[in-house]
């Protein structure tokens, strides 16, 4: 298992390293200068020059590419601007920040909405497909069936206004989305993100409906599980003891590739919402052509989407006794 | 003696396992011979490597060493470019009549396919002339393998190895997927095509009551390796391997008055081919093993009493008879 | 309605499945009886609906797509008609099923321990610890070696022979009276058979539970059973003793399958008699007797009953078979 | 007399002749929601491809502001409609007033446009990926993995939005404007770019399962060219999996190319799509909710018919799902 575990995070680190590098040759590929951007409509060529200088543009490519992730291993130096301790993601000139500092800064909020939403998303999802396949045939399935089709057909900027309009600008239920700390107010965390993640809840639950009502449909037709009948288990206890272990791998699955979308796809979702997170921050970093602040995003969204791999792996190991670690 | 037909010398098959440094000793250095007109009867029980020995022949896969001989050429590591004049020579029956036809294909296409790879022009007389020599209606030419039983596919199969009018077939337990009454209707089949066609054959089965009804000579396969090798009569009648009398003892018999013969019940099932024992692979499971079997490996000889070409490896070989023996080794059992 | 005075009788059973292209009856009034201790063997080729009859005994069919009729009194009680609770408590208890595929019928998430312990636990309220140490005995009762360590893998660590053995513990945990077999041997080696079969015959001689053996395998059920059953296209078609059915068949379908399973006493060279033709759909069961347009005897019976009248078993017990072949007949052509 | 094989005298009773994939088609002629889906579908993309012949008969088109007398002083229709009315039937844009039934006919038109180029493209490469990756193996198979392991481990949405930029400057020289043709095909390029991943690796495992079963080795005993086994083997065994792929790709691509719009990276504002209603519509909700309403509910419609009918199509093509 440990092995397993070192193995996968060194091929992982490879693959974020891969998505960094490609990242940095496709901005380089950019028809924008930052430099320039940076230096403002009066500029002149000696000014230029320094700003390239200073911001490390005047160096090779692969050289930048080095000297960037030297820092984010070792730590940095900025003339100019000083000393970036490691893990250092780099000195966005555009805002004038460091990267690490201002993504920390903005990440409990893509967090809260991310993982919030995915608790609500499989609670509902599994909890009425599980119902669902419980009641095959019933009025109970058709509902969450049909319910769940709708929900496959939603989008978030359609979704989050609607409930928006809905919940708060017309019936008033619920305050218009808007993060708080969670230390400096849990309530009102709780109230302000609520919109967001049944908005997030509504587009990604049917996903899992879908799954898990068909995969536990399935296991009922599996030898063990007519084994366990033929033994007296009950209904109940086939369904918890039997089937339902069988049933999570693809469920696990699905959810790997959902939580890296949401952790690294917030974009729309707080754009939707007006919420200042990660998602926010990366448009701005585009438009100003920001580049140390784009790197650092996508390496931190590409590494989540890396690591919840890595879980995902060992998850199937501890559900199915089968899968082999090694 | 003539020259043989099919000619496997010290054929191995090692397939390397990923990740872990080992290897699994599919085959494991086999020699025999099939001759023209011949029907050679492979068997063993599951995971002894007698399928893997007949994809070697039928040039699926490469030998990891030794040699595949063709009408004297050897042809164990011949590209397809230099397999092709003689590709049509050897076909090919598969196990399983749901997995061996395209289910895209019709009939007709399936058939013809070899035909077309070959060079030759399929006639829609051609296909349906074969169809009537495996026992289906010519007029099925056009319908889907769907639509047919397991029974009728298998003959669907034949017919496609049929097609090329090959010298030698191997036929990969080609019955063992079907029900008792089609398992017969397909061995007939065989035979007559055997008889009328003078086509030889190598046929690999775990059955041995079928075997013994379509082989003139029979090799035991054991973990990798021809632990026994004889005529027919002289190896039912007479098998002087402690495996082979096992395996002769556990036949099941519909006949409830047949005199007993022996009563043989090895313990356990066959050890990993990843790891096998050393000298005599059947030690562990045999009844008659002493210290030699470990550190010898009995050579595939002729014993005292046996008929020419009936050839054992053991060290204490059995009395040449089926009756007496009543060895339990099942701790269940005794 | 009083049953018969043994263990299981299984009266004019029916077992129908809603399919989209029609309603397959793959059980067409069956009927048959077992006292305990015997072991009764039936016997037919895939789609004869020896497998849906046991499902049906154990009342394992989903009623959302299939139909039951009939009645299966086990002991004076009718299974057709107890209430699912019931037969959670006699199922494993009472009646256990050991099943072909030991691979995909066994749990791959649960080690083999649990899953024979859990029965215990189930039916007699055990402890986990004594569960446990029953299981590690009924391991060692099916001849697994090492069965404290064996106890705690998982079935894909066994072989296919250890895992039946697995199973067959597992069936007999509780010591039920009634054990049902489905092709328990059929995926197995012809040695790891032969010793499954021996298990078997040795473990009933200790306990003296009833057994159905389920197989398509004449010689299977010439070492193990008591009685033969042989069905076609979901009826029975014969039935009797082992030997008077294993010596004298009495129907062409019985004869078809002796002749067409080669085995070591047969001469050689002489041809294998295979049954012509393919077994019928249960979708469209051919008129009269189901097998008559396989049999070759057919038109030595009069006025075309073969293919018009359904022919029966004889009610009684006894060897019976469903042929309107006259006995002087059969004896001619038997010769 | 029985020595020799008598010909089969059973007739199987499936009906004869027809091909798995006509047996298919008769089985998902038979599910009545597919069907209707089917049809609704279909009008979807009849509406795309006749877009200018509906403007004729309707007698407005996209670009012309028609109603901006309509408008109150802020550039809001009057509510609670959105402008509805005989004349502008889905009411009329705020701002720019123009016409909101043929800016969605239109936005239909350039959205399921791009979605369908990119699902014929992310196809095309992933059937090709996929068959190089499972039946040749080995090296090919071992960095095709690794290629999908990276694209997959994208963050998507954010690549989306930085590679477009790229591609367009790729196109065009740097400081040239972008004419509308061409940011058209650079969002089909980039949908095709980062999105044939997933079905390149589901292809190549089917490709994998295919390659060992037995009627692939019968076609190499009687000496079939590779060429020929992947074309007349396994090709005709793939077209189930590819219509499935393709059609749970699409409403996906409708969805991805609208958030695209969404956040800005669409078309420019005077080409109508999908996703830059939403973009206005949000921004305008407050005040005029019909605005979203309707590419909301036209959307939705074509996102759930059209899963339902792949739903149909997946369950005629393998039977085994039946009743899940």
């Amino acid at each position: 298992m440990i092995r397993f575990l070192l193995r996968r995070l060194v091929s992982a680190a490879g693959i974020v390293m891969v998505v960094a590098a490609t990242v940095f040759l496709l901005f380089y590929a950019l028809p924008r200068d930052p430099a320039r951007a940076f230096c403002g409509k009066l500029c002149l060529p000696e000014n230029l020059k320094l700003l390239r200088h200073e911001m490390g543009m005047d160096l090779p490519i692969w050289q930048q590419f080095l000297a960037w992730a030297q820092g984010v291993v070792a730590g940095r130096d900025f003339p100019g601007v000083g000393r970036c301790e490691a893990p250092c993601f780099g000195y966005s000139f555009a805002k004038g920040e460091w990267v690490t500092e201002t993504v920390l800064d903005r990440l409990p909020v893509t967090v809260s909405l991310s993982l919030g939403g995915a608790a609500v998303i499989l609670t509902v999802g599994i909890g009425a497909g599980m119902l669902a396949a419980a009641k095959r045939g019933t009025w109970i399935d058709s509902l969450a069936t049909s319910l769940s089709n709708i929900g496959g057909g939603m989008q978030i900027f359609f979704v989050g206004p609607l409930m928006v309009f809905v919940l708060s600008d017309t019936l008033g239920l619920l305050p218009r989305p808007r993060y708080t700390e969670f230390g400096d107010n849990p309530a009102k965390w709780f109230v302000g993100l609520l919109i967001p993640w049944i908005a997030l809840s509504v587009i990604f639950y049917s996903n899992y409906t879908r799954l898990t009502r068909s995969m536990l449909l399935e296991q009922f037709n599996e030898d063990y599980v007519r084994t366990a009948r033929a033994k007296g288990m009950s209904r109940r206890t086939t369904f918890f003891r039997f089937a339902w272990r069988g049933a999570m791998i693809p469920v696990v699955t699905q959810f790997g590739i959902d939580l890296g979308v949401l952790l690294g796809g917030a974009i729309v979702t707080e754009l939707t919402f007006g919420l200042h997170g990660l998602g926010e921050l990366v448009t701005q970093a585009f438009t100003n052509t920001d580049l140390p602040m784009l790197l650092g995003i996508t390496v931190l969204s590409a590494g989540a989407i890396v690591l919840i791999n890595v879980v995902v792996d060992a998850l199937y190991a501890v559900i199915d006794p089968r899968v082999r670690l090694s | 003696m003539a020259e043989p037909l099919l000619q496997l010398t010290e054929l191995t098959k090692h397939f390397p396992l990923k990740r872990r440094r080992v290897v699994v000793h599919a085959v494991d250095g086999i020699s025999l011979s099939i001759g023209e007109h011949e029907s050679l009867g492979l068997v063993g029980e599951s995971g002894c490597g007698k399928s893997t020995a007949g994809r070697l022949v039928a040039r699926l896969q490469e030998p990891t060493s030794g040699t595949v001989s063709y009408r004297g050429q050897d042809i164990s590591h011949w590209s397809r470019r230099r397999m092709r004049p003689i590709r049509s020579e050897i076909q090919m029956i598969f196990q399983d009549p749901y997995a061996s036809l395209n289910p895209r294909h019709t009939v007709g296409t399936i058939i013809g396919g070899p035909m077309e790879v070959n060079g030759l022009r399929p006639t829609e007389r051609g296909i349906k002339e074969l169809l009537e020599i495996v026992g289906l209606n010519p007029e099925h030419y056009n319908r889907f393998p769907h639509e047919f039983s397991g029974g009728q596919r298998q003959r669907i199969g034949v017919a496609r190895a049929l097609a090329l009018k090959p010298r030698l077939i191997v036929a990969d337990e080609p019955v063992s997927a079907l029900d008792v009454s089609i398992q017969a209707q397909v061995v007939n089949l065989l035979q007559r095509l055997r008889r009328e066609m003078g086509i030889a054959f190598l046929f690999i089965a775990h059955d041995l009551a079928v075997v013994r009804h379509f082989s003139q000579r029979v090799a035991v396969m054991y973990l990798g390796k021809i632990v026994e090798i004889g005529d027919r009569d002289s190896l039912y009648e007479r098998p002087r391997h402690p495996y082979t009398h096992a395996l002769l003892s556990a036949v099941p018999d519909p006949d409830p008055d047949t005199p007993r013969r022996e009563r043989i019940r090895l313990a356990g099932d066959v050890p990993s081919p990843v790891n096998p024992p050393s000298g005599c692979r059947f030690r562990t499971r045999c009844w008659k093993a002493r210290d030699r079997c470990a550190l010898e490996e009995p050579p595939l000889v002729r014993l005292g009493g046996n008929a020419e070409g009936h050839l054992t490896a053991c060290h204490f070989p059995e009395a040449p008879t089926t009756h007496g023996s009543d060895v339990v080794l099942d701790p269940a059992l005794s | 309605m009083i049953p018969d005075p043994s263990f299981l009788t299984v009266r004019d059973l029916y077992v129908q499945f809603k399919t989209e292209d029609g309603v397959v009856k793959a059980v067409d009034g069956l009927s048959f009886g077992l006292d305990r201790g015997r072991t009764l063997g039936i016997v037919g080729e895939s789609g004869s609906g020896k497998s849906v009859t046991s499902m049906a005994v154990m009342g394992l069919h989903d009623p959302r797509y299939s139909e039951v009729s009939g009645e299966v009194w086990l002991d004076g009680e009718n299974l057709l008609t107890a209430t699912p609770r019931r037969m959670e408590a006699l199922r494993g208890r009472k009646v256990a099923m050991i099943f072909q595929d030991s691979l995909s019928s066994l749990s791959p998430f649960h080690t083999v321990g649990s899953q024979i312990g859990e029965v215990l636990t189930k039916h007699t309220g055990a402890s986990r610890r004594e569960a446990r140490e029953r299981a590690i005995e009924m391991l060692a009762r099916v001849g697994i070696p090492q069965p404290k360590l064996r106890v705690d893998a998982y079935p894909h660590e066994f072989s296919g022979g250890m895992r039946q053995r697995a199973m067959i513990a597992m069936a007999l945990v509780c010591d039920p009276e009634l054990v049902i077999a489905d092709e328990p041997t059929t995926a197995l080696d012809v040695t790891v058979q032969a010793q499954i079969l021996d298990l078997l015959k040795a473990l009933q001689e200790e306990t003296g539970s009833a057994i159905i053996m389920i197989t398509h395998d004449l010689g299977v059920i010439a070492d193990v059973a008591d009685e033969v059953m042989v069905m076609y296209a979901g009826r029975a078609i014969e039935r009797g003793t082992r030997r008077e059915v294993l010596k004298a068949p009495g129907h062409p379908y019985t004869w078809g399958l002796l002749a067409s399973m080669p085995h070591l006493a047969t001469d050689p060279d002489s041809p294998l008699r295979p049954v012509r033709g393919t077994p019928p759909s249960l979708l469209t069961l051919p008129s009269g007797c189901p097998f008559h347009p396989r049999c070759d005897y057919a038109d030595r019976v009069p006025v075309d009953l073969c293919s018009t009248e359904r022919p029966d078993l004889h009610p009684r017990t006894g060897h019976s078979s469903a042929c309107y072949l006259s006995q002087t007949v059969k004896d001619q052509i038997r010769g | 007399m029985a020595t020799v094989v008598l010909p089969e005298t059973a007739e199987p009773t499936v009906t004869i002749g027809l091909s798995p994939g006509r047996i298919a088609w008769r089985r998902f002629k038979r599910n009545r929601t597919g069907v209707f889906c089917f049809f609704v579908s279909a009008t979807f993309f009849i509406i795309a491809a006749t877009a200018p012949l509906i403007s004729l008969a309707y007698g407005k088109n996209a670009h012309e502001r028609y109603g901006y007398r309509l408008l109150d002083a802020s550039g809001y229709p009057p509510p609670p409609t959105g402008g509805m009315s005989p004349e502008f039937w889905l009411g009329i844009e705020p701002g720019l007033g123009r016409d909101v039934f043929m800016q969605l006919v239109f936005g239909i038109r350039t959205s399921l446009a791009i979605a369908l180029i990119a699902t014929v493209g992310l196809m095309l490469i992933g059937i090709t990926v996929g068959i190089a990756a499972g039946y040749l193996g080995g090296r090919t198979d071992y960095w095709a993995g690794r290629v999908i392991d990276v694209l997959l481990a994208f963050p998507s949405q954010l690549m989306l939005i930085a590679l477009v930029p790229v591609v367009d400057s790729m196109l065009v020289g740097p400081e040239e404007a972008t004419p509308t043709w061409l940011r058209f095909a650079t969002l089909c390029i980039v949908l095709t770019a980062l999105g044939w991943a997933g079905s390149a690796r589901i292809l190549r495992s089917q490709v994998l399962s295919l390659r060992e079963r037995e009627f692939v080795e019968a076609a190499k005993v009687s000496g079939a060219s590779p060429a020929r086994i992947i074309f007349r083997e396994i090709l005709p065994n793939l077209w189930s999996p590819i219509i499935v792929l393709a059609t749970w790709q699409l409403p996906i691509l409708v969805g991805v190319e609208a958030g695209l719009g969404f956040l800005g990276v669409g078309l420019g504002p005077d080409v109508p799509d999908w996703g830059r209603m939403f973009l206005e519509g949000v921004q305008y909700y407050h005040l005029d909710f019909p605005y979203l309403l309707w590419p909301g509910l036209a959307m939705l419609i074509f996102i759930v018919c059209f899963n339902l009918m792949g739903d149909a199509i997946r369950d005629a093509l393998d039977p085994k799902t039946k009743g899940l």
